[in-house]
């Protein structure tokens, strides 16, 4: 299963001017994959022109800063635009997740050179890959090491789980260098000694890509190296920024369930004889049900704007109190986006019945996608997350899954 | 507890209370009432105590002309200022807090229904400290619209009678409105004044929550209606477009969201300074027990959001406010409210009831009179079915059908 | 997942089972039989490979007999003993063992609704090893009880044409009862061998759930009905009570109670052997995740109640069918199946979902097929709609409305 | 708020012969005192009278075993007759709880000759008092002790929450013997030195009397010293025999809550404006709501009976097997009755509406009883302790309350 060699280089790129401008390519990309997206999930067809085609959007470039010539759009737009996406391909909503994650580590680390650089990179259609650290792992420790021969800095090591790695043409990875301080090297996806292997084959986000990478004494560019450990030793908003972009997913898998089941209920469900009706969308226990639905993600929705507000904020100032506050919102979105999301995708069935299950609609995917995306970290500690600040005063820790 | 009192005290004369210009005014005023009501709350409950000095503070505040429109001398401020003016309240005492509720309510429906002659006056009036209760549904098994309330004709002029109940707020108010029916049979809103000859306000609130809110009885014997003025005709509303309900019901949720925060809170002074730690938790202090934690957060983390639906609730009323209304813009707000009323609903119910399941035992003593926030909570939530609510909400999405027009939605 | 298939495999010719005596035979055969299927379950589903082997075995077992009369010289084992045979092989593989559903629902109204000589000779072909599938309700969005598959009278007797849907088990069996109208437009059962002229059955089941039960089409061409004792009025069946739906109904519940069975077992096993403690918990392994345990328990605890109450009500539905039936009993036995179904619903949803959560995101890999756990729950669980058992609950208990006789209470 | 001197001696007392004789003396017991039920609680009238016809009835002996001439009634029949009671009255139901408590010490550690005694007591008509151990304080030690002057032995102490004691003419009191092993001393009521106070002001259960009782220099008789430390030492079903109870008074309380909803709705209750149904009955959405609350209830009752069979099976034969299933079983009709009994009570008023809170009826008594009662000890930790049998095989903690 390695991967193919179908990564063009990026073609004409939009670039998006603002956070309205933002939403509405959301939408329109939104509309233009979601015809696909049943089957590229069932035969796991992996979306290499719907990236490009992405990419030519401007949506990999909206949270480079003004500064830097992009949109810099709020985080409560990126996680709508995220979830605009994921409510029509879950898989193509979360390939970005690292391009993103990787833009605000440099943003929040980088020199002003490398930021004008990648940045630049990134308005021209560049995707970045994976880097997201191994947090919950029984070796806590890095075995991705930045070694020295020579002179030289090499990478050596082995990563799963990248999602995006496959699809991208620069992969930043987090390692160790050679004082034990975690680090960001960005490296061209071309670089000799990487290799890919697309083996993800869990039964939700299939398309992803969400392999491993093996790098086998891989050079690396002394300027392509951004600090990172800073952001575990201070406050930084990186751990909340990536986390709000897993909760912007879930609800989007959620709605995108949601959305399937009005018009399912309105056109082919099947009215229950002890209702007494004609048509399946005139049951009032059904009623009820949808409106159950609607309320859950409602209120998934509200924490995950409140939580980008917040975020906003500590993006702005990055203070203790306010990395807490904005890792509390993300933690409490992340709960209910999990509960609303599996809560959609499951009462899809419910409120539709046996017919929804069969044939080419493959609309198990919704469960499956969610289900699986909402694993990341395990959301029962976010309800002790925001429980211990709420009643002890005691901020959420600092390891970067919060 | 006797159900059958007059009111033993009467509401003072207006006086011209404290100005407030802005949100800031409102909530630092908001505030200062709150810390004064919540040292004792827990008395007034317990031993029935009508609220009366608590309301003249309110009066005096100035807190009840913020609504009243710029165009008539007033602040003018938004509905995100009045929910939270609600929370604040009613987090200290929902009792005392619920009070003002149709005072808004009314003064909304005068802003959509009045002639410039009746805003004038009864805005005027309002912001020379009159209070405005309400005269609320009749009891009984019929649908809660039913109405034998009427204005008759008389050489005099009009006469009203009639027995309300569920009138929050009325023995503390200047001006008691009542729906009635005309002498043709339609619907009005009667405005009278608390001391018209022949108006009885009986304090006949026997509810075990809510207790000071003197939420009973109205009765009008044969009471004289001086003036046109004081009528306004309903029933030309049944076909036009409002937000008179929605902005009720998004006080009744600000009050619930209220009550939640104010068990939440007392459910943390309670565990981090009077539990008991659980033996099988193995920890020295109750609030170090994970599963209290855990569950802290939950009530945490849906607080939050029916606070954040709440608030983009009373944005979207505001919004919605500022624009000539439609029927499809008075349906999105009782879409929106209805949202709101879900979640505060689920979450003062919870939040009272699990105060006790993470504060222990003791937390059910006298002392505290905490059962009364539950009590509270139980009551308030009543004000109208909120399982009508998931059904208004599925009916939108999935049949695209209207919410019913009614003060309740 | 191609979906129109024609069988590619027949039912071996019938043969003399196993004697099955007594429950604990029952309950023996169906443990070795789970204990076969376990390995092969994942495997079948994710290669959709029909259950033939397994099926085959299952009726050589006996199994297929225990629910036949002393008196036509089966075992006559209780409901409990039914219940309990699905529950065991549903925990291992639900597909598979959803599959002889029908067989036991049709026996049942077999004995209700049979002549001496209809029960003589089928229950005699059970005994000798014959399986009963079923040609399941018509597709489309007509109400589920919506039928136009009919027998028409032709000088050579009675012809059948219809296509069905939802046939599970019909691929697999010797016999094919369908419901159908008869000549006079009265609904009527009929019993078509499997293998008669113009029977085609159809592997064209695309569900993403219950993948290999085969419940797919049946069609009838024009199938010459040989003899009048294959024909069953059923439509003389719904003035008097009877016993069907709730037994038909108490299967169900079984497949669900032992979906949800196997799930926990599953979740159990992954956490203990393979998922990987959170960094937040402080524990070595993650079966010592206090939130990991706490959630377990709650899976227990609740699949305890479903199991019981399924227990109970086996129990009532066996009490009730040791007497004459009355509308009152009828009644009661479909308010205690409807108890059941709802709480095994819940169990097998929320088990099935909840694995993922406490095993962690590699119990998502391919290699375990853990997916088809969740999918089974799915599908199997809108075999009717629970929201409607809720609603036949309250109105029994407020309204005391008899729940409507149709074969899903 | 010192007790009322008003115990009387025990009058005639029948005795019970059969499980079925008990569910129908609870039945017709039940239905005497329900229409009192409201108004006891208002006015907090301590039921006095009602104790005695109660103690008539002959319940109170039910659980003495046939070979001391009692019904020996099965412990599904003894937990379903406190459920019957608890649904007309929460207090009563909870009363004589330490007084099968003090049976069942007595089975499991008295001398056949103290056995002998006590039962014949309890047939008689005499009510045990307080007996429960104080576990879960932060001084698990006990404080209240026996001691020796002259060769006599005297207790020495105080203890709280003793449900019944104030209503008892014998009150056993679990106390540390001279070696520290815990024993329950059986003290006549009118010992000299006991104190009783009736100082419980929770909001629920409110004529439990569940005061306090202090003991000064209280003089013992040694025959009336049953060990009970074994009870820690070795598996014993005493713990789940005590919780047990607890489970079927939260069930009942439930039924009751419930049993009232039903007649509200049909007789008094105001039909709701967007149902388009002129009688609150056939309000479809309210029908869904009973229904809910009834399975609730029901689920709770199946395993209320589940953990009575098992308790009878470890009382027949105490393993270490036996014991923990019983233990965990109990624990789980805890989880399930403390919720459905929470949900009951509150849904009594969501189905009926504000008509309900008015006036004499007094109907929050019921969420106020449950809520009180169903704090004896955290129910969040039996999701843990049965969680932690099945998912490790860990048996749960012999501490008493489990």
């Amino acid at each position: 299963m390695n991967a193919p060699p179908r990564l063009a280089a990026p073609g004409t790129v939009h670039v998006i001017g603002s956070d309205d401008e933002a939403i509405a390519a959301a939408v329109a990309f939104a509309r233009d994959i979601a015809p696909g997206a049943a089957a590229r999930d069932r035969d796991r067809l992996l979306p290499w022109e719907e990236l490009d085609r992405f990419s030519a959007t401007g949506l990999w470039g909206i949270t480079v800063p003004r500064a830097f010539g992009g949109a810099g759009v709020s985080t409560v737009t990126l996680a709508r635009v995220i979830a605009i996406i994921a409510a029509a391909d879950g898989s193509l909503a979360q390939i970005p997740q690292n391009h993103f994650y990787a833009l605000e580590v440099l943003r929040s680390g980088g020199t002003p050179d490398q930021q004008a650089f990648f940045n630049a990179l990134a308005l021209r259609g560049q995707r970045f890959g994976n880097a997201v650290s191994e947090i919950g792992t029984r070796d806590f420790s890095r075995s991705t090491r930045l070694i020295r021969e020579d002179g030289k800095l090499f990478v050596q090591g082995r990563k799963f789980y990248c999602t995006g790695a496959i699809y991208a043409h620069v992969i930043p990875t987090v390692t160790l260098d050679e004082d034990n301080r975690q680090v960001m090297v960005f490296l061209p996806r071309d670089s000799g000694g990487i290799t890919i292997t697309d083996d993800w084959d869990g039964f939700g986000q299939r398309v992803t890509g969400s392999g491993s990478v093996s790098f086998d004494h891989v050079a690396v560019n002394p300027d392509w190296i951004v600090p990172f450990q800073a952001s575990f030793d201070h406050p930084s908003p990186i751990g909340p920024h990536a986390q709000i972009m897993h909760a912007a997913i879930d609800l989007g898998i959620g709605q995108g369930a949601f959305a399937e089941t009005l018009p399912f209920i309105r056109d082919r469900a099947r009215p229950w004889l002890d209702a007494g009706v004609t048509r399946a969308q005139d049951d009032p226990l059904t009623i009820q049900g949808v409106g159950e639905v609607a309320i859950r993600l409602r209120a998934a929705e509200a924490l995950l704007h409140r939580a980008g507000h917040l975020l906003d904020a500590a993006i702005r100032e990055a203070t203790e109190d306010s990395v807490a506050q904005a890792s509390l919102a993300v933690a409490a979105a992340r709960a209910l986006t999990t509960e609303a999301g599996l809560l959609a995708a499951t009462k899809l069935f419910e409120l539709t019945g046996t017919s929804a299950t069969l044939g080419d609609g493959n609309l198990d995917r919704y469960w499956r996608n969610v289900r699986t995306h909402t694993l990341h970290d395990p959301v029962r500690w976010k309800y002790h997350a925001v429980g211990n600040h709420t009643l002890n005063g005691v901020n959420p820790p600092r390891h970067g899954a919060i | 507890m006797t159900t059958e009192n007059r009111a033993e005290r009467s509401p003072l004369p207006p006086a011209p209370p404290r100005r407030i210009a802005t949100h800031d005014d409102a909530i630092t005023a908001a505030r200062a009432l709150a810390e004064d009501w919540a040292q004792s709350a827990a008395r007034r409950d317990a031993e029935r105590l009508l609220p009366w000095d608590e309301i003249e503070a309110f009066t005096r505040s100035g807190l009840g002309t913020i609504t009243v429109p710029k165009d008539y001398g007033g602040p003018e401020l938004s509905l995100v200022t009045l929910a939270e003016v609600f929370e604040i309240l009613c987090a200290a005492d929902s009792s005392a807090g619920q009070i003002p509720q149709n005072h808004f309510g009314v003064l909304r429906l005068l802003q959509e229904a009045g002639t410039p002659a009746q805003k004038a006056r009864f805005f005027g009036d309002i912001l020379n400290g009159h209070r405005i209760g309400n005269a609320g549904p009749e009891k009984g098994r019929k649908v809660v619209t039913h109405n034998t309330t009427a204005l008759r004709l008389t050489p005099e002029g009009l006469r009203l009678s009639g027995h309300r109940f569920y009138s929050t707020g009325a023995i503390f108010a200047h001006w008691i409105p009542t729906r009635a029916n005309d002498p043709e049979g339609r619907p009005v809103q009667v405005w009278v004044p608390r001391n018209a000859l022949g108006v009885e306000v009986v304090d006949d609130w026997s509810s075990f929550g809510q207790r000071t809110t003197a939420s009973g009885s109205v009765i009008f014997h044969d009471v004289l209606i001086e003036s046109a003025e004081q009528v306004f005709p309903i029933w030309q509303r049944t076909a036009i477009p409002g937000l008179a309900g929605p902005v009720s019901q998004l006080i009744q949720a600000s009050i619930d969201s209220g009550i939640a925060q104010g068990a939440l809170e007392q459910t943390i002074a309670f565990v981090r300074t009077r539990s008991r730690p659980w033996i099988d938790a193995g920890v020295e202090r109750a609030q170090d027990d994970p599963f209290v934690i855990a569950d802290i957060g939950r009530l945490q983390i849906e607080l939050w959001a029916a606070q954040q639906v709440l608030r983009d609730t009373a944005r979207t009323l505001d919004a919605i406010a500022a624009e000539p209304l439609t029927d499809d813009s008075s349906a999105r707000a009782s879409v929106a409210i209805a949202e709101a009323k879900i979640l505060t609903t689920e979450i003062a119910l919870k939040a009272a009831e699990k105060l006790f399941e993470l504060a222990g035992a003791s937390a059910t003593r006298s002392d505290l009179n905490l059962g009364r926030i539950w009590r509270n909570a139980r009551v308030h939530t009543l004000h109208d079915p909120v399982r009508w609510k998931f059904h208004l909400l599925g009916n939108w999405h999935l049949n695209g059908i209207q919410p019913a027009r009614h003060q309740w939605n």
